[in-house]
């Protein structure tokens, strides 16, 4: 099966995996081609992974019960990744957010909006300050990870949100 | 050995109330737990012999109740109440109702909490006792002029400071005479602007400073004795992420010096029980910040350096016995303690909840886990953002830096971004390494676009892969094989043909 | 600061293959794993940088295949090998074969492996050392008048035991110089009949020994030095369960005694290397039994104690450092170890097997642990049976031992059957409470029918059946909802009406 | 629902478990009446119990995937359980070891047979060694847990056994 793996910066690793007997594989990846040995041990995300003879114990979840969106912890560096398989890609599904896409800023916690920074029409850069949540007393900037056009600003001061809540959407600049 | 109390209530959540459990275990005392309704599966209720709720969700509903907290205590005949830190800690109104109610506190006399609990009164009973404070006037002054002649007496640089000030109007640091003048009368009129009250503050400016504590142990015969300095300077918002001990800038005599000064601060106002004198040092010299009149967060890399238990000798204290340890107890090695909040650094430290299930912890040697965390754990938000502290021990710097590495590499808390990651950045960094960081190192770093390690970004690439490949494989295995049906059976009832019920 | 080697590969698995890892890491230094068909998935494979598979499932099969390893470490440019723990730790043949392919053997030199692996050898080198040995006769004698002579010389009591014995057949305990002569023709006639042979030897009689060790370190310049004693008598099977130090019967003056003792042992055979000289020690005397020229599984107490890491010292020893400890090393506090061991305690120590399920390991003040264990880690009947290690450390005895109750009352291993349970109940005995035990002990008291402590047997059972309603419950759940079909659909399908593809 | 707990000397408990709402139960055990609030926290045995107030993180587990078949270890002291609801009572379902039922003794782990203790006829007392087994290089006595009377040797000296292998069968006493 072949993968297309998208990091955070919107890089993508295009991957060919074909399982030769149980748990072991061949991996093509940019021309190169690697034995690989995969296991998940604890059925918890606790991995063994060899690549070649290096050796991993690697940790993987799914977030938010996406199983596109992987996050692969590696002696302690985190890695967050989205990865879609060739069907996936031919019925063209990346509907969700990534560089170049909408994406829907949303509340990591129930809070109060103590600031709204952004304006619809605004552009803004990745990282920057959108909407500035309280809570646990402690006063949070929210920001977009990919940054874009304000399309729409969804919450306003004093306003308490839960956590999910959608608070700004942005789409792609239209400069491309 | 008798215990020195046959049972003892936590009035505390999460990691700390583990903490001091453990500790009443080592002592045979039986423990009481209270819990809010979140908190009805932790750790700290299941370790407990005995456990009452408390109701609600929010602090003010739960672990702030201090009168339900009493009522509960005496229910069950508990002899003393732990605070633990935060919640009702360092408030002198429930450490003396739980005196009155014929329980002893496990904590400093209330009149030493209420003294070190204002600002204002601390500093002056400090500088009665001779404990050194930031030199500063205790008056705003109108004039130039007078600020003059004032930093004159303190020496340059000083720093103006808006009577009325916050969130950084009004603020000049003045590196030499000639320019106080023009610095006053900008930063007064901004202050006239902001607030409509130009009158300012002289006070010392500390360059670079660290944030550097002392732990002092007393009893109630007046014996204070201190365990050395903890180095702080590794914070965000004066959130502290990172302490070590010892400090990579204090010597055997600083030690001396800082300790008795800690010694002095506590004597001054009767204290017993544990507690921490926090200084600011800068270049040199050190000043009195405040003192927090409890356990505090960071005991742990003392207890591992001393080879003392705190907490153990608060609950010895407060049963009344007498500090057998002496000044002559002597430090062995380095420790290093990082907290593991929840929490995102990559979004300005946003606090994250999420429900924990994939854990995997660091052991080994020179590894000690204080912690709260078990699988499926609910991280929310109502209380504080901590959820656990790695603490490593080794004979040097060096080695403790590097199990420090060890663990968090080991460490997984997955479902739930945490501040691990950051913290293992900062460990790699060559100002940590070399011991020369401030307490406002971590946020000029942060800021000054720190540089990206990313060792396994390709690997980690395949491993999604491969995992996605396995995530999909097995959910074929358990379509196939579910419930004994054939693939056929299974396959139809997925895409809609036939099965039935719906 | 330069690692000792680049990359280093240990040749074993376990928790002693993690234990050694994991000092690596703390040295920069990177690790290569090999593995059996059965430890593909183990925490030292998961944990080192490289790995191998040697195939098999057996110790021949794999772990013992020295050529095979050195092939992989020449392959893999590993510059020294750490071999553990059995398998091949004390095989001089395979130091020397690592070295001859020009790597570093973590261990010491083949020539004091090979005499110390020689229990005459051993004791002729250990006699002319001037290292007390259990006084006997070297050569059998054939008549009661030259055994009462030996007698006399050593003094009473004595054992007469068979030349040629074997399964306690032939040996007699003589307490005075009358008994013996009617004690060793009885004897004597015994063996005679049960191997043909009557020829007798004399020996000391010890009353109740301890097992007293001691750790010893050495570097190439030939400087050696004693880290004190571990107490090991709490033992079934000459198999260790629960070691501590310091042995309660040994006071500093002894310590010193014992300590240069085990140095001169070590330094008659040229030692280097971490070692571990075995003495009987009774009623104040002590007897030289064996060198372990090899890390040894209590090793960590003595880490504790002492607070300094062995393996590493091995390492940097290997890699041809000098030792920068010198005897001047002081202890601190107690230490105690329990091994958790696969068996079964109520089944005479057998071995037991099964899947690893539910696991909760301890932590908190003062504990550490070395350990292999994860979740769904199969637990096989290939190799030894030590799974992990508890070690904690206290600044008493008796807080050492009491966090050792606490931390196997938070252990849970779940799904085989361990020696945690049987260690718990030894903590608790008078015996081990106040120190005096022996070698006899754990069998005496086993045996004896030990009191059956069972202080939550109703609670347990109130719990069974809740779980046994919360399973049932929680499986009806699935089922009503298992695939989205309506309970009725499931239902029928469960018992048999409708469905389908079977 | 009603259980029987019995225990591994062969006493039982006879309790009534009512649910009175999502996690909380009470329990009639002898004529007492306990509120108990019981979670599998983990959903692998790590549970959070309320009897009354005390409280307790207790570890359970089926064995070999027996429902009725519970080990529960509290503060490190294990007790292991069959547990039959009143409808298993009522069908006579006890059809497993126990005292007074026959035994079958297995094989915990691969091995050779070294020595066999007994033979058919033979009355044995509880824990009583049945059969040597060498494993891992030591000799193991395998023993009887309830005791009986051997109603089959099913190997010999020098066969190997796989791990759950049976090795003797026994009967109740017929005496009662």
């Amino acid at each position: 099966m072949k993968y297309s793996i998208e990091n955070r910066a919107g890089q993508s690793l295009e991957g060919d995996v074909v399982e030769v007997e149980g748990g072991r594989y061949q991996v093509r990846v940019d021309g190169e081609t690697l034995e690989a040995d995969f296991a998940d041990v604890d059925r918890l995300g606790q991995c063994a992974v060899l690549l070649g003879d290096r050796s991993f114990g690697a940790s993987v979840e799914t977030e938010a019960g996406d199983e596109t969106h992987l996050v692969v912890r590696i002696a302690g560096f985190s890695y967050s990744f989205r990865v879609f398989d060739e069907r996936e890609l031919a019925a063209g599904v990346l509907d969700s957010p990534g560089p170049g896409r909408a994406e829907v800023v949303r509340a990591a916690m129930p809070g109060i909006i103590v600031g709204v920074k952004v304006a619809a029409g605004e552009r803004v850069e990745p990282g920057a300050p959108l909407v500035v949540l309280e809570a646990m007393k402690m006063q949070n900037e929210v920001g977009s990870v990919h940054g874009g056009v304000v399309a729409e600003v969804r919450v306003a001061v004093g306003q308490t949100v839960s956590a999910g809540a959608a608070l700004v959407r942005l789409e792609p600049p239209t400069d491309g | 050995m008798k215990p020195p109390f046959a049972k003892l209530l936590i009035a505390n959540r999460g990691e700390i109330a583990v903490r001091v459990l453990r500790t009443c275990r080592d002592l045979g005392i039986k423990t009481v737990a209270v819990y809010s309704e979140v908190d009805r599966n932790s750790l700290h209720v299941r370790y407990a012999d005995q456990a009452f709720a408390l109701g609600g969700k929010t602090p003010a509903e739960s672990y702030l109740r201090g009168d339900r907290i009493i009522e509960i205590a005496l229910q069950c005949g508990a002899e003393a109440v732990h605070p633990g830190f935060g919640f009702l800690a360092e408030n002198p109104g429930f450490a003396a109702a739980v005196a009155t109610a014929g329980m002893a506190f496990v904590g400093p006399p209330p009149k030493a909490m209420a003294v070190m609990g204002d600002k204002i009164q601390s500093r002056q009973e400090m500088v009665a006792a001779g404990v050194p404070v930031i030199p500063g006037m205790t008056e705003p002054c109108p004039d130039p002029a007078a600020a003059a002649g004032f930093a004159e007496q303190i020496g340059y640089p000083v720093m103006l400071k808006a009577s009325a000030g916050g969130g950084g109007k009004g603020i000049r640091v003045v590196r030499s005479a000639g320019k106080l003048e023009a610095a006053f009368r900008t930063a007064s009129a901004e202050a006239e602007g902001a607030f409509g009250d130009g009158r300012m503050y002289v006070e010392k400016f500390l360059e670079r400073p660290r944030h550097i504590e002392v732990q002092v142990l007393g009893d109630h015969r007046g014996r204070v004795i201190h365990l050395g300095e903890r180095e702080c300077s590794i914070q965000r918002r004066h959130q502290k992420l990172i302490e070590e001990t010892p400090s990579p800038v204090i010597d055997a005599a600083t030690r001396a010096a800082m300790g008795a000064t800690a010694v002095a601060a506590a004597e001054a106002v009767g204290y017993y029980s544990a507690g921490t004198v926090e200084f600011l040092w800068s270049e040199g010299e050190y000043y009195f910040l405040e003192m927090n009149t409890r356990i505090q967060v960071e005991h742990a890399i003392t207890e591992e350096v001393y080879g003392v238990d705190i907490v153990e000798w608060m609950i010895r204290i407060a049963a009344g016995q007498e500090l057998s340890l002496d000044q002559a107890v002597q430090p062995r090695g380095h420790s290093v303690e990082v907290r593991i909040n929840a929490e995102d650094p990559e979004l300005g430290f946003l606090p994250a909840v999420g429900k924990l299930r994939n854990l995997r912890m660091p052991s080994g040697p020179g590894v000690r886990i204080d912690s709260a965390l078990y699988r499926r754990m609910e991280v929310t938000p109502y209380y504080d953002s901590m959820l656990a502290k790695i603490i490593v021990h080794g004979s040097s710097r060096d080695q403790a830096i590097r199990r420090m590495q060890r663990a968090l590499a080991e460490l997984n808390v997955g479902g739930v971004k945490t501040s691990a990651s950051i913290a293992l950045e900062i460990l790699g960094t060559e100002e940590f390494q070399s011991g020369v960081y401030d307490t406002g190192f971590l946020e000029r770093w942060m800021a000054g676009g720190r540089p990206q390690r990313e060792p396994y970004a390709r690997e980690a690439a395949i491993i999604a892969a491969l995992h996605r490949h396995h995530l999909a494989r097995r959910r074929s295995i358990r379509r196939a094989g579910g419930g004994g049906l054939s693939p056929w059976v299974a396959q139809g009832r997925r895409t809609g043909w036939g099965g039935g019920g719906r």
